[in-house]
């Protein structure tokens, strides 16, 4: 078993495991792999005690991936299975991650009630504005006009799904944007995720060279969002509803009760029974 | 050693957390990129990202070697800044399944590159001058492995013809 | 068994009383089946609703007897009117005869004649006259009274019951109940006490609990210390019970988004380690079957307990069916085994489900319990159950090889499990198909090996003789499932009583169907006769399917909303092959 | 029928190219199966892929004849390798033996060894030369003009079909290809071309169509002009083909949130009145059983065609498996009658999608269509396929009775509707149960009649021949469902061949099951083998349900994801009872 | 058949239907029928081309009670099965109907998918801040300390879910609040938000005077929103996020282009057949 001190030595490659992704070289996810594995190193977290749990598309391929506890789960549940594992083991680090399909489309209802349950999970989105796995298809996040995929040949015509916007509606309580393309600044706004006590949400913007080409282009677009992080849910509205949706940072964090197991004064089962007696 | 020779040794320490946190990022990244280009049945490119990580890998080790047994300051990934938006990450992104080993290589020299660029902005910027003597090392090693490339290169570029287009459809796996 | 499912008919007595909202019929039955408690005897009650959120009306079915008593008599003893408004609502479920008696106050009117054609005999009782004598009084309490008397219930264990349900609405409401049932009592003239009513006994301890209440502590008794759900009728009492217990015991109920939510937590929780629940009924079974499937292929213990009521789809929520087993079974995609497992009875329900728990720990799967809405919102009065001797718990991978195979084919093909913590053990979970270590593969070598595997560690358990309840030896079987079992047990013992010989089959375990047992049981039996409580049939069906069953079988196969009744099935019996 | 399921297995060629990816191994096989087509031949064309979504290797395979091909043969009779990179993981999908002969290029390195070994033969090409010399000439062209020329297929076919296939691409590229192509015609030595291979006829007007499309098809066929679904692999390309050309019919596709929100909209859009459908693959059948029931319980028509994969759970998303029946068929809560058919081959995806959508408006119910990846993903060349003579829609009130009685219980079970818009015909449609007018009720008499009715109207109405596909005559009786038909249908006639007398009945409307017209096509027969694909045995098991087979009856179930071959078949009939 | 003339003399006793309602005495869910009824006669629509979708709740009930076509639905899907019938119908007027759990809780998804759409659909949510139907467990709505649900004996401790925010992040392109206490002013808005071309939603305080008692306080409570009625939805999201929830008003109106089913250059069946052809 691995001593504190062994932890501390861990480097972000420990954390890596002996599976090799199928993702397409050049695919955004491989950088938020390193970012992920680079915050655990930095916390110098103990591998045993972190959890990682994902839905299904390639994104969600991660846990894999990653030298720690994992689940691979159903499309669109993986924020229902750790909301479970958190709440029965108060004691790990759960991580959760996955697509924007998974997590915006299939698993929306999840990601309101995550957000508003305030758990202390860390959620990741890795958000490549398509179905990567399934071949292309419109995701809630994909541009209207984007008419690529053959069932929607004119373009979605429906407007954007606002990751962020949506999140601070809900009442997550941490709200940040990153970027593949800048590992090392996602791996910081990971590390101050899993630091925060509460429900932490981490849109990355993920590009797929496979059916976004055009997504190469990102580099140039994303830019540092220009509000300072607050904690007033009015300004980060504000901030969040005027963004272009490339800004990167902390956009909010607010200071709010973790959501906790209640307990009661404990009684043993057969005195729960004695309630039986006539 | 007395004082000055002390902070020095720091600002040197500091350099070279940099420099290693820089090679072990390429080297990793090259590392991945063999990997899964092996997988995606390019053996070429992989063979030559496989080399190229084993020359990252040992880089960061030289690094360490120079610091004659003094730890390195703990370097949160964030604070260096060398991986910050020109970082040698950005080979991954360009990357292809079809890549041919000319435009792994002409990608790896932009890279290497880049990391030059930053041990130069070092030493034109350092006033220690021990930062400023390894900087310059690292810089004559660094042009040395440049040169080398540009020979490969010019090398593949004789018999280099870009990949062609995938005529088959993507895969839908789940 | 520390419990015979053997109910005299005779010794038995069968009571409604009926009453629109806020006539407090319900509470007077509560009342009345504790008394019968107290008086020493067994007895159940259930009721029966309008659609109305509030203020419908409503039924108490009351049936007590010296015996345990798991199912509803054929008929009624007695009917104790508190008011006429919509009574006919409940004409079917009431059948009354001559031989009935009817309580009612002249001044709620004349009784309909949809009951009086039964020929049942009217008691008039001033009930109302009574209950305003009485400061507070109220006529539910009065009628109790009655219903003591003519049953001869110590009036004691009236006033007790009366004053332990009571207690929390204060003093005064128990002192005016106390005086009503007294003068109820007293109100009904002596010599009009059924003959044949059960005698009080020396009262000994019995619990008093419902279907759903059993349902949770079977779960707390199996070790389950992690519940997500999402309310649904009629399964949202098991959650009532657990909630504030599952804190005293540093466990977590939580109530969760949909059902989607609430499988996947479970499974989430039960992946870390802790034995895990969730609940519902039909409807929300059919949401939660994509996430039991994962549990399945990832091979995480998960239990459902599933309140069957009428359906298909919204059906009839109130109203208890049988009708679920076909997505118990059958209701995943690809093959993915799995246990299914009914209670016989209330009393069952606590054994079944923590059976359920420990199976599902020991053998890495998915168990559904299916209970049903006449379980589950019933009430007995039992004896106080035992904790059954068995030890089934989730076989942990201490010491894990390295690499750790998650998913090792082993002799018994249960595979050693780790939970997060364990420094050696990691490893990702996974619903696609993989090979030992954990890994996707798409190989037919595994996909084979893991297909087999989890069907072996489900075959070749030893079940013990807990599959199911078997009693007697004859010509005739009557083969039934989950809460009919009381029903056709009752049947079986008035046959006997006719001189018949009939062996009963009652099974528990319904996935893995134990087979080749079953067939042993069933042995030379000329009539088989299957008994169940839903429309097409679905345990005869999958008798069938298993090749169970001898070619002449019949089934007897009757959907809800009524209840079957013991006669129905004696006289099935009796009327030969025509079923 | 306008088609035979008879392949002469000696009458046909299996080919296969293998490539990594960017090599056009895929793109290779689809030109070849043109190729056999324009040739005046008939083909099919699978294919396999690794784990990646590009670049990982793939191989086409197709097989050949004069006859129409309904299956894979069991063994390859010719390898292409355009790379030897990963080969090794189709091992097991390429059968291959003395007589087969492997085409690559030396400069590709050696042949593995596990293919070698096989004794097949070698033949070498400078393919990568070949290419070389061609302006943007491509390898998997060359090997393609060898295929040819192996197959004694007209070099224009081939041309034609590049053309054809390529001519998005450009001028340029096609000029390139049909260089290619004829060089590596000429490659090929003289005398090397197989002597059985089927001879190219004069051609006639031929398809080339996807199990896939070919469920599109159907489904324009029957009408449906509303379609709601979500992605999901192998299902997906249905939406694909459909979306751009329900625009062209003024119908509508809709890309929908989740499986939950697809099946709920094409209920809306047939409460609406316009037939609707949607399309997925297990995990998202699952999720659409409750919208599926309450489609059922309020008698709205709507139609799944659910493109089975390898289960349980995620499990192998790109693989075949027939192992979704059990859900289809059981995997609702509560009594819910409902139809499910399975087309027996690609060109049967339309008539048989078709005949679901018809079937699920005539009867107002569910119908949940069969296919699988094995003929979703599949492509054939078949002869152009005729309208079948049914007309089946929704019976419309359009003179509603006053009150109108939606859910009226009338002579054949099924109640005239109405679409809104109808003045006269107001009703609210409700998976509560209801009376006939549609008002909630929870009364045993409704019940009851809502259930029979349901059932009743499925039951009672008349399938015709359409039922299944019966073959021949004699005492072995092979009985199949769905895609494992063609198969069957192939190993039946080699056992004639034999001088075997076999009868086949390759089931197609599998809910509800025509047990009596099914027992008596069985007839007395000696042997009754049931042929499927997937590790429970759950046709078998259904038919026991429905006690549609003898007791000797014997079960062949076998899980993916490699496919069943005839020869399996053959040799377990030869075998005797050994199964 | 109804003559248009005869449609204009439709009062609004006319569009309730013959059966009675099950809800208790006292239940909001009357007055928000009674509006819906007014609206309708308001309008003039002809009962036949209104359809009336509803889920699973005491709310949900509400199909059978309006004489216009009607669908009692499952739990939480209402939203789905009236976007489908509209996509295939948009000759009707299509509204949707049901309670806080049916359209926040299990149905969240479908809320944040159809605001994105914007069919023009009307979606009234019948909030009560329970689960009535069930018999009083907390929804998303509920305050984080209501005690009173055995589920939550100590609160659910969890933010409530703000319907209007939501809904403006999604881009819904009307939304209001009602009171079912106000039929007259709910009625205008229902009228308003029928007449809106888009995805309307009416979120409606409707009293649940069974379990939640206390609720008979929101008479004095609700006020109408001192904001103007805006198309700017940063304004909106400032004033729905410092909102109380208790004001009553339209609070944002967009003219955006409503979702339609795509057509293209009509072809038939057997010209589409050709394809096949080789
Ligand atoms: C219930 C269900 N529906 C559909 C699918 C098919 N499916 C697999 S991945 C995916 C979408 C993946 O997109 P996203 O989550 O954005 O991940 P990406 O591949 O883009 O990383 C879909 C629709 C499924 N596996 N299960
Ligand atoms: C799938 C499913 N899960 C759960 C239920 C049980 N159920 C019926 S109504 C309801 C909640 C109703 O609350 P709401 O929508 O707020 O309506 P209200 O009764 O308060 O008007 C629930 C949980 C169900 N019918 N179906
Ligand atoms: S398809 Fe897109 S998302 Fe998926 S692995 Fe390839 S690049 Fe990444
Ligand atoms: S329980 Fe509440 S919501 Fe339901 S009808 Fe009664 S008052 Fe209305
Ligand atoms: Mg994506
Ligand atoms: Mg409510």
């Amino acid at each position: 078993m691995s001593t504190a001190q062994d932890r501390k030595n861990l480097k972000p490659k420990d954390y890596k495991s002996e599976i090799k992704p199928i993702w397409c070289p050049g695919c955004g996810h491989f950088s938020v792999l390193s970012a992920i594995t680079k915050a655990l190193a930095h916390l110098g977290l103990a591998k045993e005690q972190v959890a990682l749990i994902s839905g299904i598309g390639c994104s969600s391929r991660i846990p894999a991936y990653v030298d720690t506890y994992g689940f691979h789960g159903v499309h669109g549940r993986a924020l229902a299975v750790a909301s479970g594992l958190k709440a029965a083991r108060p004691d790990l680090t759960v991580l959760t991650a996955g697509g924007d399909g998974d997590g915006f489309s299939i698993g929306g209802n999840h990601f309101l009630h995550a957000c508003r349950r305030n758990m202390d999970l860390t959620y990741i989105a890795m958000d490549n504005e398509v179905y990567g796995m399934t071949k292309g298809q419109a995701s809630p996040t994909t541009a209207p006009d984007w008419s690529h995929s053959k069932l929607t040949p004119h373009g979605t015509g429906i407007r954007r799904f606002q990751p962020a916007a949506i999140a601070l509606a809900s009442g997550a309580s941490f709200i940040a944007r990153g970027f593949s393309g800048d590992p090392s600044g996602l791996a910081r706004l990971v590390v101050e995720a899993i630091q925060h006590p509460g429900f932490s949400f981490v849109h990355v913007l993920s590009p797929c060279p496979t059916f976004r080409p055009e997504q190469r282009a990102w580099k140039q677009q994303v830019h540092p969002c220009d509000l300072e992080t607050t904690d007033n849910p009015i300004d980060a509205a504000h901030a969040i509803q005027s963004d272009d949706g490339r800004s990167l940072g902390i956009f909010y964090i607010e200071s709010l009760p973790v959501w906790r197991s209640e307990k009661a004064a404990q009684r043993s089962l057969s005195r729960i029974e004695q309630e039986f007696l006539v | 050693m007395n004082e000055r020779e002390q902070a020095m040794s720091a600002q040197v320490l500091e350099f070279l957390a940099h420099a290693q946190a820089l090679e072990t990022e390429s080297g990793e990244r090259y590392r991945e990129l063999s990997e899964t280009l092996e997988i995606h049945n390019n053996p070429e490119a992989a063979a030559l990202f496989q080399k190229l990580a084993h020359y990252g890998e040992s880089r960061a080790e030289e690094v360490v070697q120079q610091t004659g047994g003094m730890a390195l300051p703990e370097l949160p990934p964030w604070e260096c800044q060398w991986l910050s938006a020109e970082g040698p990450h950005r080979c991954m992104e360009e990357a292809h399944y079809l890549m041919t080993p000319y435009q792994a290589l002409r990608l790896v020299l932009r890279n290497e590159s880049c990391s030059c660029n930053l041990y130069r902005r070092s030493l034109r910027d350092a006033v220690d001058l021990g930062v400023k003597k390894i900087a310059s090392e690292m810089i004559r090693e660094k042009e040395k492995h440049l040169e080398w490339l540009y020979s490969c290169i010019e090398r593949e570029a004789e018999t280099h013809h870009p990949p062609q287009e995938d005529l088959d459809p993507p895969n839908a796996p789940e | 068994m520390n419990h015979s499912y053997f109910t005299p008919h005779e010794n038995a007595v069968s009571i409604t009383i009926t009453g629109s909202g806020g006539s407090g019929a319900v509470t007077a039955g509560l009342v009345l089946l504790e008394s019968v408690a107290r008086a020493g005897l067994y007895g159940l009650m259930g009721r029966s609703v309008g659609p109305q959120i509030r203020g419908g009306e409503s039924a108490a079915m009351v049936r007590f007897s010296s015996q345990p008593v798991d199912c509803p008599g054929d008929r009624f003893d007695l009917l104790v009117a508190l008011d006429w408004r919509n009574v006919l609502r409940f004409v079917d479920e009431i059948p009354l005869d001559e031989r009935s008696l009817i309580i009612a106050d002249p001044a709620a009117g004349d009784a309909p004649e949809a009951l009086t054609q039964s020929g049942a005999q009217l008691l008039t009782l001033p009930i109302k006259e009574i209950a305003s004598g009485v400061k507070g009084g109220r006529i539910n309490m009065v009628a109790l009274g009655a219903v003591g008397a003519v049953c001869a219930l110590p009036p004691d264990a009236m006033t007790e019951s009366a004053a332990h349900t009571l207690a929390p609405k204060g003093d005064a409401v128990v002192a005016a109940a106390t005086e009503c049932i007294l003068k109820g009592y007293d109100s009904v003239a002596e010599g009009r006490s059924f003959a044949a009513a059960p005698r009080p006994e020396r009262a000994r301890a019995r619990w008093n609990i419902s279907g759903n209440e059993a349902s949770g502590l079977g779960a707390l008794r199996g070790g389950v210390r992690f519940v997500a759900a999402y309310p649904i009728t009629p399964a949202t009492e098991i959650l009532e019970w657990l909630a504030p217990r599952l804190e005293q015991l540093d466990g977590t109920l939580l109530q969760a988004e949909d059902e989607l939510a609430s499988v996947n937590m479970i499974i989430g929780a039960s992946f870390g380690g802790v034995p895990a629940l969730t609940t519902t009924s039909g409807p929300g079974l059919s949401l939660m079957m994509e996430g039991l499937g994962l549990a399945v292929a990832s091979e995480i213990p998960a239990v459902v307990v599933n309140v069957m009521r009428g359906g298909p789809s919204t059906g009839i929520p109130t109203k208890s069916e049988q009708a679920d087993l076909n997505i118990a079974i059958y209701g995943f995609h690809g093959d993915a085994p799995h246990l299914v497992l009914a209670p016989l009875s209330i009393t069952d329900c606590i054994a079944t489900t923590q059976w359920g728990v420990g199976l599902a720990e020991r053998l890495q799967t998915v168990a559904i319990v299916l209970t049903d809405q006449s379980l589950g919102q019933a009430r007995a009065v039992i004896d106080p159950p035992e904790m059954p001797l068995f030890t089934l718990s989730r076989q942990l991978a201490d010491q894990p090889t390295d690499p750790y195979l998650r998913y090792r084919v082993t002799a018994e093909a249960v595979s050693p499990v780790t939970a997060p913590g364990t420094a050696d053990g990691i490893y990702t979970g996974d619903g696609l198909e993989h090979n030992e270590r954990g890994a996707p593969s798409s190989i037919a070598a595994d996909h084979l090996a893991q297909l087999e595997k989890r069907q072996r560690k489900l075959e070749g358990f030893d079940y013990g003789k807990r599959w199911a309840e078997i009693e007697g030896e004859g010509d005739i079987c009557l083969l039934t499932w989950g809460s009919s079992a009381g029903v056709v047990f009752e049947a079986a013992n008035r046959l006997r009583a006719q001189g018949q010989t009939v062996r009963v089959l009652a099974v528990r375990l319904l996935a893995p169907l134990r087979t080749q047992i079953l067939r042993e049981a069933i042995g030379t039996a000329q009539r088989v006769l299957v008994v169940e409580q839903n429309h097409q049939a679905q345990f005869f069906h999958y008798l069938n399917a298993q090749q169970a069953l001898p070619p002449s079988a019949e089934s007897y196969a009757r959907p809800g909303p009524l209840p079957i009744r013991p006669g129905e099935i004696v006289d099935l019996v009796q009327q030969g092959g025509d079923v």
